[in-house]
Order: C-alpha cells, then structure tokens, then sequence
C-alpha cells in the first residue's frame, strides 16, 4: 500500500430514527392535567410517604406501585442549576442546540424529587440555588413537558 | 405503522446525531481504487490463503494482519438472491421490486452483499448465475461506486 | 456445574402495540409476575440483570429506564444486550461464581416504538453493508434462499411451521397472532423478501418476560417446580454475511454441543421432549433444528412434514407458538426459556407437551442467526 | 464456590482525538492483539469474550455481533454488556463472573469507543429520558456542576484546588505513553481555560477519545502459568440504583460510598487509606478528585484538598491516584472504566513502566448513568 493512503470518512446518510414512546398511564395522566388545566401532579408512595413528580408506576427503593396522586403548586425552589454556555448537536433535531440556557433543577412545594426544566434567565448574578420560581405556562399546549414554557422567579423571593 | 396516539399517551420524537465513519486504511485503499481506477481489490491471509472482499485489515479466525492485496476481476457467481417487494425510502433509493445477492467474485474465497441490476425479467436471477460489477459514472469512494452488478452470459 | 434452577417466571401479554405501558411499566408488570410465580419478595432477590438495546429503546443506557421497574434499587444490577437467553446467562454465571444465590433477569422490548427497517440496518457496519440498505428481514431473503437451494427446501415446507406455530398459538394467551393457515394462505400472502412472504415473518411485538434463577439451596424450597438448567451453550460466527454460507450453521452446532455435553446428552432427538426455538422466520425453525442436531442437515422439514413437531409429536418444536407468534425482539429469547421452564412444571396449561422431561431453548443474536444460545433443562 | 480469578494482560490502543488510520473493528484489534501479546496467549486460547461501549456514539447495533473479527471472537462465546459510563467496569465484572463461574479459564473483557464518529455531547443527551429530561438536558456538565458548587459551599473548596488534581493527572500522563492527552498544564492555566458550565472549565474535564482496551482474565489453575504475578480480584461491587434525574441527590456520590464500603468487606479493608496502596478513580472532571476520595472513606468530608495539595496523591506519594493519567488525560468512553480496571492490575503486576508504584492493592472504580458507581479491587494475593 501506498504510504500516502489517502484516509476516508464516510458521512451518514441516514441519521433519522423516528420513535414513539409511550409515557405509560402515569404520565400519560400527568401530561393531560399539564396541558387541559395547567396543572402539576405529583405521585405519593403509601410505603415511604414520598411524593415524586415524575410520575411513575413503582417506587423504586419501596418497588410498591404508586396509586396516589397529589396536585402540586406550579411554584417552587430552584435546587440547583447550570448555565449551559457550550455547543453540541441536539440529538432531537440534529441541529446545534441554542445556548446559553439555564437548565435547572426544580423541587415544586409539596413534592420530595424534582422536575428538571429550564429557567428563564441566564445572568448568574441574578441566580441562585434556594431562590422561588414559579411555572410559566405556554397559552397553545399539546400534551408534553414543553406545555410548561419555562420556570422564573417569582419577584422579590 | 403503529397507531398515532394523542401526543400525551405517546411521544413521537427522533434520535437524529451525525456520524463520521472513519473507514481505516484498508478500507480506504479499497474504494480509493473503486473510485480513481474502478478496480476491486481484496486482502490475502498469509495463514489460511482466503482472499477477503471486502477486505479486511486482519484474518479474523487465523487473526494475523493481512498485508498482501489482490486485485480482482469485476465478475463472479450470485452465491445467493433475494427479490424484495417493499419500498424502504430511509434505507435506499430502489423502486420494489429489486433485488439483492451475495457475489462471490472471481478469486475471492467470501462474498459481497449488493444489489443485482439490469433484470428484466426476475424469474432469470437464479444462484449460481454469472455476474459482473458495473460503477457508477461518478464515484465518491464508497460500496455504492459498484452501481449493481448485473447478469451476464 | 453447580445446579441452578429457573424458580419463577412471568411474562405481559405480547401485542403488536401497548400504548398504555412505557416500557419499564412492562418490566415491572413482568418482574412482579416472576415474583409472584415464585412466591418469592423482593428483598430475597439478591441480584438482578436486565436486557436492553439502545436501538431499539430510543434510548442511550436504556437499562437506566427500568432499574426502579426490575426493583434494583440498592442491588448489583447490570444490562446484556440480545433476547434475554445471554442475559440470563450473565445471571446464571452470577450464582455459578458464588456470588448471589437469587438473579431476577427481566427484558422488556417495544418493537413498535421505532422503525424496524432503519434499527436492523443498524446491524450492517457502516461501512460496507449499510449503505446498500439491507435490513433484518432482506438479509433474512437472502439466507432463506440459500439455505432452500443448497437443501432443496421448499416453500410449503416454510408455510407449514407458520401454519403449526400460529396454530399452537391459540393455546398461548400471551401470543399475539393466533390463527388457522392453510398451506394456500401462506403460499399466497404478500411477498416481502422472496421467499419470505407475510406468513413467514413474525410480527412486530411489544412485551417483556422475567425470570428468576436461584441457587441449588434456594431452588430446592421453591415454591414450584424448579427446571433445573443442565448444559448452556453460546457462540458467535463471522460477521459479514458474505464470509458465511447462509445455509450453515455452524455457530449453532458449536453452541448446541457445548450444553449437550454439559447435560450429559448424547441423542437430542430421543433425549428432548420439547424445544423452544427463535423462529423469526418460518425458514429458521427448520434451519435451527439441524443446527441442534435433530436431525440432518436438509431434514427437517421431512419431521415438520411427518408431525413430529406438532405439540403431540415425539419433539414438540415451539408449542407456545414461538417468535412467528409473538416477536418482542429483545424478549423474544427469554420467553422462550420462560415457556420451557412452564413445560418442565407441567403448567403450560392448554399448550402443555405430555410427559415433558428435558427442554430445549434457544436464543439468537445478530443478523440471518450469528449468534446462537442454547440452554438445556430439565426437571 | 467459584474459582478464583486474575488478570493476567492488559492490552490498550495509543489513544487519540481521532483514529483515521482504522476503523473501530481495526482499533478493538489493536487493544487485543496487545493483550494477546503481553500474556502470550493466542486467539485459541481465549474461551469467550465480553465487550462493551455505548451504542449511539458510533451508531452500530448489535455491536457484539459486529465487532467479532477485531475482538477475536469468530466461532468463539460472546456478550455485550451495557452500561452506559460503568460499561468498561461492567465488563470487568462480567468477565469476572464468567470466569469465577468455572464455565471458562481465560476470558477477555474488551471496551472501546471512537468518539470521534459522532457529537459526544449529543450522544450522551440520548440517555436522558425522552419524556421527562431530554428536551433540556446538556449531558453530564451540568450535573456535575451542580454536585462541585455545591462541595465548594460546604466545604470552602476552590476552583484552585480542584486545579491541583488536573494538574496532577496530566503530569502523569507523560509518563503513560498511551495517554491521549500528553501535555502538562499548570494551575493558572486551568484556572483560565474557558468556563464551560460554573465551576468547571475546559481543564477540568476529560477529552474525548478514540480508543480500546483488553484485559485478560484467568482462573486460579491457569493464570499464574501465565504471568508471574496476577493481579486478583479481591472483590467486585456496584451500585446502580436511580432511575430518573430528579431522584438523584447531586451533592452526595452515595453510589460511591455503598459500593467501596461494600467491596472494601468483601476485600478485608478496613482503613482504606493505609491498606490501598494505589487507585485508578473514573474521574470524569477534577472536582471529583476530591470529592470522591472523600466518598472512598481516604479522608474525612472537606479533607482532600489538603491531601492532594500535600501530595499525598501524586505519583511519589503515599496514596498515588491515577498514575496512568485518568480520565482527564483519557476518555474513550466504553473503554474507561475498563482502563481503571487494566491499569490497576498493572500496578499490581507490576508491569506499569515508567508510572509504577509500590502496589500490593489497588482499586479501580466505574461511574456513569444516573450517577452510578462500580469499584474493583485487585491485589497481589487471591482472596
């Protein structure tokens, strides 16, 4: 072989998989309260007592089914967050993602796990973990995490 | 398909990431040769004597690295063939019907999967048939440089 | 070899799609099922090892996505790609090695969330496969026809396992497709990949199967009749299907007499009274049961012909109705284990083989069969 | 009881950003090639193998069944085990099981990734779940960031001090000739690398890699045939609880802390800092050079700056952590772990060149997926 082999890279063509995920009763529950009646439902385990707000069929350290639903406020504490200021390929779209944003951990009052979504600021002089935030609803909802537009803080908290 | 549900039972959605296939230096002196010289070469095991097409960097059953290259002639024998009804746009631009076969070229001790072309009539593929490789008028450096192969004598 | 023993089972009901259930809710259904079979409780299960693929999950780590559903929680958990017959054997390695005495292995499958042509041409390397866009059921054309040239194979011999395997089905309540087939339907039904029609593939399946493997002390006070394992066996072939001749089989043979000399097996035909194999498609179940040595090779379609691999024959092949009537594909070869371990109780209930002693199941990974798992049991 | 079980080679590839000269089957070949060499075994020998790496970073299902002629697995038993970060220690582990369980003697464990065929970040975004984190989640940046802020409050820990594991770990990557990253950086230089999410910096978290590694395993009858000195396996753990993000108590690596506890019982450790004597920790950015030696029970909570300042975790000191260079100099992701688990077994076989150290027990730790934790101990005597 020659010692100058040129050395190829072969681009995919096809990139797309198309998938359809089925959230399951529980969230599927979840999702229509968010987008008929804006409102937020967390799941209460009857062995530990805790309220999960990703709702799930199962507690997982109890492995007992959860049956109980509890409604939730659309405000809470900001636990912790990241300014997300680099750039990768979001692999729903294929596309760079847009940045920066704030991607943040939120724990809603009455619930012991929290909901990961963004905020809707991106000065880190004006955050903090521990600061009040409250849910913003999109006006046109369709039945999915996104229904919620962003989290923000509420004034003066 | 699967039933479209309303978007809170299922969530429809795509795992859409660029990939960069890196094709080695084995492979690259193949479809080099395929694309500058529409030539085919394949790789010679100094162990057990196959000839590997596509080649291969390394035997993988005497696994000694394979420096020795042969070229071989754009004919062979169709090992096996199928004829497929369905139209899968995702995957490739053929019109159902068409076929695939598994060519052992002339010289070559495995076979390469492709599409076998020119067919007019479908009931004229059958295993064992002659074949020869025809490229493609541009060629970009890949196994789609081999247009098809077709049927001959 | 330390006897373990399969202790429980559980499986979903196998649809072609179950929009209520994401795909841990599935395992959880299948693992409490298990659980239940077994009369056994979480905290006794010491061990899990789940089965997942990030292709078919639409998921990266999708093993992440059941752990709470397996009840991991707090336990050595890990994940094996393929049908469950090679996790299952990472579980039974995990007693063997003295480290647990009770493994739950789960697998869950929802083959209807993604697109089965683009994840099988996933299977076909990048670089001198995928672009010519073969897929899982084109590659399977291909070795059907070899396999059928090189054997004189025909196919009504092909339509008549749809014909018994669909038909068993009606005793399965977790199949999907259950259904009387005339040689004439099959024959007649769509083409897809000559000469694989309609008929001749399985279906596109959503579920998820369990079971539990204990060790020697557990098995002996389990609630039901443990299928003790007697001999495994698994093995991979070259990956190019160019560099195979599709009609062989020799992955399969190797892997078949590796668990029959481990069980002590001499004369497969005479010795196993009921087999569970992964027919993907009609042409495979003829294929696999020479690969298992029943028979010649080229043979079996003659025992198919003869009834012998009816549910009342001398070697009842897929009495559940097998992978052409339910194909959950990252289940599909645990449930296979699952419906033997049943046989072996005498619980199979309507589908049972009579006089069931010793059980085959089989499992396969990869395109046109590259990789076989045998499993021997008995009770 | 099972049989007992050593390693007995380690083979690696030269790892790079990018490896165009060979595709992923080609580089899987070089790793095994090398192992096969360093044990003077040949593919014969091998009873299976067991490989891993994470599927959506090159796009290839199935990837057990594909790799098989690089791996040196035709007509031989193979598995693909899959766990996302802990994949390369996951196969460590299985190997383990697979030998222990007397069903084989010699089994190679095979991790590798070529990160360099597809956007990593992009990749990772894909574990999140699809329903509840993906349409926001970054990849592990941000994760991590949460769990340094939060250690830094706690504890008075600075970004400077975080600095000092980078620095350290690059420094020892001059000395592993198969280290991606081969450049020392200094203190200040971390300190203004670009900042990529609050606290961390483009210093203080591993590259991306192209890369393979294989490591043998044997039972008791054959592996000292093979090799002088055996690194056994004295005892394997995980801990892979969480199943959704929000669950996830980011301040505290419990994982880490469950599963040394529980390994150090299975291996007789009772006072870790004095009865290890070197540590390969998955440690995918520098905070948790501090962080999680402080959850390996070395020091007391907030204690591990001082100890990496004072040197104790430098490759002449008393307590040597990531010799090879870790994570921060070596990063292909499906082969990480599995790294830890080879370079600590040459440590203890004492065939670590010009980065060895005085080991009679090491530890190798995993990390990956909802914050999970595997830990490996191996040492000169079989337990």
């Amino acid at each position: 072989m020659s010692e100058k082999q040129e050395l190829l890279v072969l681009k995919s063509k096809t990139t797309e998989m198309p998938y359809h995920w089925s959230v399951g009763r529980e969230g599927a529950k979840f999702l229509q309260e968010l987008r008929d009646n804006k409102k937020i439902f967390g799941m209460r385990c009857s062995k530990c007592g805790k309220v999960y707000v990703t709702p799930r069929r199962v507690c997982g350290p109890c492995f007992t089914p959860i049956k109980e639903w509890v409604e939730l406020k659309a405000e809470g504490t900001l636990e912790a967050f990241s300014i997300v200021n680099y750039k990768f390929i979001d692999p729903n779209t294929g596309d760079i993602r847009p940045v920066p944003y704030t991607y943040g951990y939120i724990k809603l009052d009455g619930a012991d796990s929290t909901l990961s979504h963004v905020v809707s600021i991106t000065d880190s002089s004006k955050l903090r973990a521990g600061m009040r935030v409250k849910a913003v609803f999109n006006e046109e909802r369709h039945g999915s995490l996104k229904d919620i537009k962003h989290f923000e803080p509420i004034n003066g908290k | 398909m699967v039933q479209q549900a309303e978007s809170y039972k299922v969530l429809s959605g795509r795992i859409k990431l660029p990939y960069q296939w890196t094709v080695g230096a084995t492979g690259s002196k193949f479809f080099t040769e395929l694309r500058d010289h529409k030539k085919i070469w394949g790789t010679k095991c100094p162990e057990c004597k196959k000839v590997f097409v596509p080649p291969r960097k390394t035997c993988g059953t005497c696994f000694v690295d394979m420096g020795e290259w042969v070229e071989l002639r754009p004919t062979g024998r169709l090992e096996t063939f199928t004829v497929v009804h369905y139209h899968e746009p995702a995957l490739h631009g053929m019109e159902p019907p068409f076929v695939y076969g598994i060519i052992k070229l002339d010289g070559a001790d495995t076979g390469i999967a492709h599409y076998i072309g020119e067919v007019k009539d479908l009931e004229s593929v059958k295993s064992g048939s002659r074949v020869e490789a025809v490229f493609r008028e541009q060629r970009e450096g890949s196994i789609l440089d081999i247009k098809y192969f077709r049927l001959i004598g | 070899m330390e006897r373990v023993a399969i202790i429980g089972v559980g499986q979903t009901k196998y649809e072609r799609q179950k929009t209520e259930d994401s795909f841990a809710d599935l395992v959880y259904e299948a693992t409490t099922k298990a659980m239940a079979d077994a009369e056994i409780t979480i905290e006794e299960i010491d061990n899990v090892v789940t089965i997942s693929n990030d292709f078919w999950d639409g998921r990266t780590i999708s093993s992440m996505a059941v752990m709470d559903a397996a009840g991991a929680a707090n336990k050595n958990a890990s994940t094996v790609e393929g049908d469950g017959t090679f996790g299952a054997l990472y579980g039974l390695m995990r007693i063997l090695s003295g480290s647990y005495r009770t493994t739950l292995v789960v697998a869950h499958s929802k083959s209807s969330m993604g697109s089965l042509p683009i994840i099988t041409n996933s299977m076909f390397d990048p670089i001198y496969y995928r672009s010519v866009g073969l897929d899982g059921i084109s590659s399977a054309g291909l070795q059907a026809r070899r396999y059928m040239d090189k054997y004189l194979v025909t196919e009504e011999d092909c339509a008549l396992v749809s014909i018994k395997n669909h038909h068993n089905a009606k005793a399965n309540p977790y199949a999907q497709l259950a259904t009387e087939l005339t040689v004439e339907d099959v024959m007649s039904s769509r083409a897809l990949a000559e000469p694989i029609k309609l008929w001749d593939a399985s279906p596109i399946s959503d579920g998820a199967a369990a079971i539990i493997l204990a060790c020697e002390n557990r098995a002996k006070k389990s609630a039901k009749k443990p299928a003790w394992v007697k001999g495994v066996g698994y093995c991979a072939d070259a990956y190019y299907l160019g560099d195979r001749d599709l009609a062989e089989m020799d992955a399969l043979s190797t892997a078949a007499k590796k668990a029959y000399s481990m069980a002590g097996i001499t004369e497969p035909f005479k010795e196993i009274d009921v087999v569970e194999l992964y027919d993907a498609f009609s042409y495979q179940e003829l294929m696999w049961m020479e690969g298992l040595g029943f028979c010649d090779r080229g043979k079996a379609a003659k025992l198919v012909q003869e009834g012998v691999t009816q549910r009342q024959g001398s070697l009842a092949v897929n009495p559940s109705g097998g992978v052409l009537s339910a194909h959950p594909v990252l289940t599909a070869g645990l449930a296979r284990l699952a419906e033997t371990a049943l046989q072996l109780r005498g619980e199979a209930e309507e589908r049972q083989v009579e006089g069931a002693k010793t059980a085959l199941a089989h499992g396969m990974n990869g395109s046109c069969g590259q990789g076989h798992c045998v499993w021997v049991l008995s009770q | 009881m099972g049989q007992r079980v050593g390693i007995v080679g380690v083979g690696q590839t030269h790892h790079r950003s990018r490896r165009k000269d060979v595709n992923g089957i080609e580089l899987i070949n070089e790793a095994v090639q090398r192992a096969l060499e360093e044990t003077g075994l040949t593919r014969d020998d091998i009873d299976a193998v067991v490989i891993g790496n994470m599927d959506h970073f090159e796009g290839i299902n199935y990837v057990d069944m594909w790799s098989v002629e690089g791996a040196g697995a035709i007509m031989k038993p193979i598995m693909k085990v899959t766990t996302g970060g802990t994949t390369g220690s996951s196969v460590a582990i299985s190997a383990y099981h697979h030998v222990a369980s007397g069903l084989f003697d010699v089994v190679l464990a095979i991790g590798w990734e070529k990160n360099s065929e597809s956007d990593t970040t992009g990749g990772i975004i894909t574990c999140s779940d699809p329903i509840w984190d993906r349409d926001y989640y970054a990849g592990a940046i941000p994760s991590l960031a949460v769990e340094a802020s939060a250690y830094m409050k706690a504890y008075g820990v600075t970004e400077k001090d975080a600095a000092r594991v980078s620095v350290r770990d690059r420094k020892n990557a001059l000395r592993n000739p198969f280290a991606h990253l081969r450049r020392e950086v200094t203190v200040e230089e971390v300190l203004s690398s670009p900042m990529l999410s609050y606290p961390i910096k483009l210093l203080d978290i591993c590259p991306r890699t192209d890369g393979a590694a294989a490591v043998v395993f044997a039972s008791e009858s054959v592996a000292p045939k093979l090799t002088r000195q055996p690194a056994w396996v004295n005892a394997t753990s995980v801990s892979h609880s969480y199943t959704y993000f929000g669950d996830i108590d980011y301040t505290s690596i419990s994982s880490l802390e469950i599963a040394s506890k529980d390994a150090y019982q299975q291996a007789g450790i009772t006072d870790p800092f004095r009865q290890i004597d070197v540590i390969e920790l998955y440690q995918p950015y520098s905070f948790a050079g501090l962080k999680w030696i402080e959850a390996l029970g070395l020091c007391e909570p907030g204690e591990a700056p001082q100890l990496v300042w004072d040197g104790v975790t430098d490759l002449e000191g008393e307590l040597p952590i990531n010799p090879s260079g870790g994570v921060l100099s070596t990063n292909c992701i499906g082969a990480t772990a599995l790294l830890r688990v080879g370079e600590a077994a040459l440590q203890i076989m004492g065939k670590a060149g010009e980065r060895q150290v005085d080991a009679k027990v090491a530890v190798a730790t995993g990390f990956g997926g909802c914050y999970w934790s595997d830990v490996m101990i191996l040492g000169k005597e079989p337990r």
